[in-house]
């Protein structure tokens, strides 16, 4: 019995950390939020073996697991790090390792880093607004808003009844808009399709469903990381702040901020742990766990990320120590791919407790 | 209990209307602060006692015996209106008073009257970088050289220095008193030399706010306001003064408002989201909470008519204002899902992006002016009678 | 404007204070939970017309309005007070008020402390497990549980389509068995009826939907003087209690707690001043008011109850302090008449907001 | 990660398997500590390894070596057979430990094997009226007068004095010692002339707990634990030790269930309570923090048994875990509405009313074994590595 890393996780945790720690510290996140440029990012992280984390060995991968995946995405939700591994490096390869129709030619090309994969499944959790997305023939027509990781070279989109394609970014029909969120360590994109062609890589709908339990294992762990770095943060301004001749850190109610934090935030760490194993060798267990993780974490995360902000008084509300980077990283990852009602509902359905 | 305002009251309240029918087209529409349009508004709202309504006619003010009522009474009705009520500020809400408490008949008659005509526009310069819940301990210090003060240091939170005239500021002026006794309350043009004005740029991707840099700033000695040393005194005698609060329930009342009828509008999966029961139960518990703070504020309003005591129900208005208005931005973004993170210039936004950038600005609210934490300090102390926290061996 | 209590106001609640700090101190509550007898304090509540409060002064009542018989009701919650307010002291007299056929007699006989009503509407708020109550031809068949105010010798009733009956606690084919709630400051009790004649009070439901309106203000009103009741001793307790050589009222974990019970509480107050207004001058408004003001009294006095017994430590958890009795009032009060999210999807449908 | 205990374990567990189905009819269901059945299926218990499992065989336990996972296994099956574990009690989790730990020869002759036999009882003295967060703070005294201990004072939570042969109890000794050195650990029993033992009801109801009065209680000189003066670190020695955690999650599952089951029987207005989204969205909450505390805990064990740093996320079990119980009962008396408030004898009490009764009792359990204050001084100061408070000027 091992509830916890191996060795290997361990290490290649402390290399990603390493790597983001020197070449991607936030005025790195701050000059991509106004240049849209991740490339030097990606490429870093291709080094050390990001992108072929979940791509099959056949395909030139290294065949780790979700709960390896789930580690990364944590470290770059700790420095909210811009980068297309939700897509390229999650979404693509558990595709092709689920039964979707992918090459193996773009699964190399993922794996080296080379190209980017999109995302685009908001169809499939909620229509909202004019949102749709119908296939007949092979030819797409619709909109998905809110597609992850734009500025790629596909995009793996679902339609509403859950069916799954592959569509090149430049495919004729396709238009994508770039728009802002409040996450500027993302990119995301509204993309529009008229009788666009798309490669088939699943109509069973149960992909898709999978695929969007593994990104929601995924965004948790990404806000698990930020409110981690909120908290330390916290921790450590309080530490060196004085105010009435004393720290900040030695006033009671200070402390039992920080202390609320860290007891709601530490059972997320073992939650994201467990759904991530889950996803890969506990099929029965893994899409109740994933919706609970999904919506745990984003309430714990939402609660971490404004006590952290008032510990830090007026200073974490400005941009100068730029802690706002980490609480719209935990605002983006709570309203993408299912909000917290919308999880809870799903797990009742889970259980046969909802219809 | 009588909620009516009587009938002098409905007199009263028919005039303001009738000016207000009468003279709409005169008032500016987003016109800046020193637009022709908003100076020439702002003269005749004092000529019919709209503006300035309780300074002195001496000093350019309407000359008006106070009634809560009747500017209560003219706020409602501009807000109907949706007519500019003139211009606000800390010069006219937080500096004049305090001249008219303590200043100087020079002082008096050299401020108030441009000040209120939105001829002189003023910032304040009270919080430091290291001097913010603690703001006693600030450090930016005046020297006396000659005839002239020398200032060097450093405000923070100063929201519009880039277009103030003036500034009111607070500086160390005896280093060697204690901490509360060595500070004074300091007047200075800000286009003395020395003055380095850096927009300070928030979390909501606006800078509403300045950090104001001063190096060597030379000011003629005689522009300290009360006595010198008295800086805290002379500060904390308008800090006593009414404030407009900062969980404004009207406002409140009008997101509380635009939410719902948001709610009516999105859907999900083609169900309106006010009928998700989940999403509805939060809005109904955000109601109950708005209801409470509304009554909560008419008693305290009422309080202060007729000589009540409601002093607890007044301290908390702001801790739990705040905290309501970002529960409510909140939940704007949580019924949207995806939708709730567009902003910038993203065409999806909502309500032009405010339920994300309100979530932020009130988060900066519950900050600011007093953090959740002093707050509670203070209901506990003078609300309940908590003793305070022993002093500490090397507490100065 | 006045947005405040008057003179009258005050003189009356300061009255009932007084006498119940003096003859009915928790001491007296604690017979009563034993032995089941209020009559000395019900007689000493008649005496300064608490019972004909509400009474018109043609049937020699005070005839005062729901506003002065909340304040009363904010009273008894502050000490806990047993008593047949409820049924004898509200629902009945404005039953009559607002239209029921009430025998004068009868009215007397309550504004006089000689004769107690209960009230048992809860088959209108929503029915549960066997709960029943149907007539036909003047005879009531079926079941009420947790009928309010036992041990009266009348009984107001509501059938599950919002008539309103009362029936007298001797009359052939009712059985009332008492039982034990929480709440032993409270007597409760189960109605069986098996062809038992009734009086008809009024078969418009509005008019038992205006009673639950006013009920609920009154258990809201309860709740707030039950909680400032505890708020009180928290201070009270930490002022005193020492440890780690200090008052424990000089830590600003234990003061936090207390200015955060005072910061939901203290609005309470003004929100039931205004209900109480509502229910006899804005007949627009009242409903929804009402709605609103048990449900959100509710939540807070949970809080502060919890609260509260933590700030005592252990001697919160004993009956030595006997915190409990306004824990268990609170909890009463919350469950009875309608639950908060009941309320709550009520408040909704007052507005247009549910179906 | 690797869920599964291993082959090895997995014969242990149908060893134990094996055993509870050829024994079930020796243990005890419902009879009391005293019964000639729990008495001989303690007995039985021991010399199979089930309990007393890793105290030496010289002081009459089982003397296997500590195994993590083999003591959860019995746990799992003795649970899941719904099996009698035997005797727990203070005595044998808290005193055996300790005096294996500190205790003399003969203490450890005297004391271990009658306590594990379920021969001697015991309860703690530790909490009185005066010293509860600081328990250091105690005043019960032990004044030596010849051979003899003379004790008076007060203990108060002493859970089972009314049944207790001895008492294991914390008293000052040395009154003039700096109060943390000057506290003994001393043993005694229960019908010494001078002890006085009145039941403490709480808010249940029930009484759980004594308050226990000493009034010149004699005791021999030797039946200290350690050295004199040296009680508040033999107390704390087994403090260090595995406790049994308060927030048992296991126990937090049954009661999930127990409440999911509620809510698809009961109804209000013909509509089963599961079927009501706000309460069902209650529960879905509640379920998502049980789980990530269930895995929290399976992560606390592991690295319990792996030797990996898992502080922090242990230190918040007892907190988090009570806190959730609590949660989820009251959840449970919302649904029901009135018939939440069924108590005592009422016959429409639903699971015997221990919807109520635990309500309560986890609230005490937020409050006991350290408060929720205490218990964020804690992760504050250990897990996170904040300061402690500043030392006051009247600090002892």
């Amino acid at each position: 019995m091992e509830f916890g890393l191996s060795r290997e996780q361990t290490l290649l945790t402390d290399s990603v950390a390493r790597f983001l720690s020197k070449e991607a510290p936030l005025d790195r996140v701050r000059r991509f939020a106004t240049e849209g440029d991740d490339r030097d990012i990606w490429a870093g992280l291709a080094e050390l073996g990001v992108p072929a984390l979940l791509v099959p060995e056949s395909a030139g991968g290294v065949g780790l697991g979700c709960l390896d995946a789930a580690l990364i995405a944590e470290q770059l939700g700790y420095r909210a790090t811009p980068s297309p591994f939700l897509g390229t490096g999650v979404a693509l390869p558990l595709a092709a390792r689920w039964g979707g129709r992918i090459g193996d030619e773009l699964l190399a090309a993922v794996a080296a880093g080379e190209r980017r994969v999109g995302v685009a499944l908001a169809n499939a959790v909620g229509r909202r607004a004019d949102a749709t997305l119908s296939s007949a023939g092979g030819r797409l027509d619709g909109i998905v808003h809110f597609a992850m990781d734009a500025g790629a070279d596909d995009y793996l989109v679902a339609t509403d009844t859950g069916a799954l394609y592959l569509v090149a970014a430049d495919a004729p029909g396709l238009s994508i808009k770039a728009f802002d969120t409040i996450d500027r360590s993302r990119r995301t994109a509204e993309l529009h399709f008229a009788g666009v062609t798309g490669s088939l890589v699943g109509d069973d709908p149960a992909l898709v469903a999978r695929l969007l339990d593994a990104l929601r294992v995924m965004l948790a762990a990404d806000t698990l990381g930020a409110a981690q770095q909120m908290l330390d943060q916290s921790v450590a301004y309080a530490k060196q702040r004085e105010q009435f001749n004393r720290p900040i850190a030695t006033f009671q109610a200070v402390k039992h901020m920080c202390a609320d934090m860290a007891a709601a935030l530490e059972p997320c760490r073992a939650m994201i742990w467990y759904a991530g194993h889950a996803l890969d060798h506990m099929p029965d267990e893994a899409h109740l766990v994933a919706c609970h993780t999904k919506a745990h974490v984003a309430e714990v995360g939402k609660a971490v990320a404004k006590t952290s902000t008032e510990v830090h008084g007026g200073m974490g509300f400005t941009d100068l120590v730029g802690l706002h980077y980490w609480f719209k990283r935990v605002g983006y990852n709570r309203q993408m791919l299912g909000t917290p009602e919308m999880m809870r509902l799903e797990a009742a359905r889970a259980q046969g407790l909802a219809a | 209990m009588d909620l009516s305002y009587g009938p002098e009251y409905d007199t009263f309240r028919s005039e303001v209307q009738t000016f207000l029918a009468a003279n709409a087209s005169a008032a500016p529409r987003g016109e800046g602060l020193r637009s022709p349009k908003m100076l020439s508004w702002q003269k005749r709202l004092i000529e019919h006692g709209y503006a300035a309504r309780t300074i002195p006619k001496a000093y350019g003010g309407y000359g008006a015996a106070p009634d809560i009522l009747q500017s209560r009474i003219i706020a409602e009705e501009f807000a109907r209106a949706q007519i500019s009520q003139g211009m606000g500020g800390q010069g006219i809400s937080m500096l004049v008073p305090t001249l008219l408490e303590v200043g100087t008949e020079a002082q008096k008659e050299q401020f108030i009257r441009p000040t209120l005509l939105g001829e002189m526009l003023w910032c304040q310069g009270y919080s430091e970088p290291g001097a913010g819940s603690d703001l006693a301990s600030l450090r930016t210090s005046a020297v006396l050289d000659g005839d002239e003060w020398v200032v060097n240091g450093q405000k923070i939170w100063t929201s519009t220095a880039h277009l103030a005239d003036w500034i009111f500021c607070l500086v160390r002026t005896e280093p060697n008193a204690p901490k509360h006794k060595g500070i004074s309350f300091l007047l200075f043009r800000m286009d003395t030399p020395g003055i380095e004005i850096r927009p300070l740029v928030d979390m909501t991707g606006n800078a509403n706010f300045n950090e104001v840099f001063f190096t060597d700033v030379r000011v003629p000695k005689d522009q300290v306001v009360g006595r010198r040393g008295d800086g805290w005194l002379v500060a904390n005698a308008i800090l006593g003064h009414e404030r407009d609060s900062l969980g404004n329930p009207d406002a409140t009342l009008a997101r509380f408002n635009a939410l719902a009828e948001l709610m009516k509008i999105e859907t999900l999966n083609g169900q309106r989201l006010i009928d998700h029961p989940v999403y509805r139960d939060r809005l109904m518990t955000l109601q109950g909470r708005m209801m409470a703070l509304r009554y909560n504020d008419l008693r305290v309003l009422s309080a202060r008519l007729n000589q009540a005591d409601a002093s607890l129900a007044r301290m908390i208005t702001k801790l739990e204002g705040t905290e309501l208005r970002h529960a409510l931005e909140g939940l704007a973004i949580d019924i949207m899902g995806e939708f709730g993170l567009a902003y910038g210039d993203n065409p999806l936004k909502r309500d032009h992006g405010s339920w994300q950038y309100q979530y932020m600005y009130f988060l900066g609210l519950i900050i600011g002016g007093g953090t959740s934490q002093i707050q509670k300090n203070i209901i506990s102390e003078r609300g309940l009678g908590m003793p305070k926290e022993p002093k500490l061996d090397r507490a100065g």
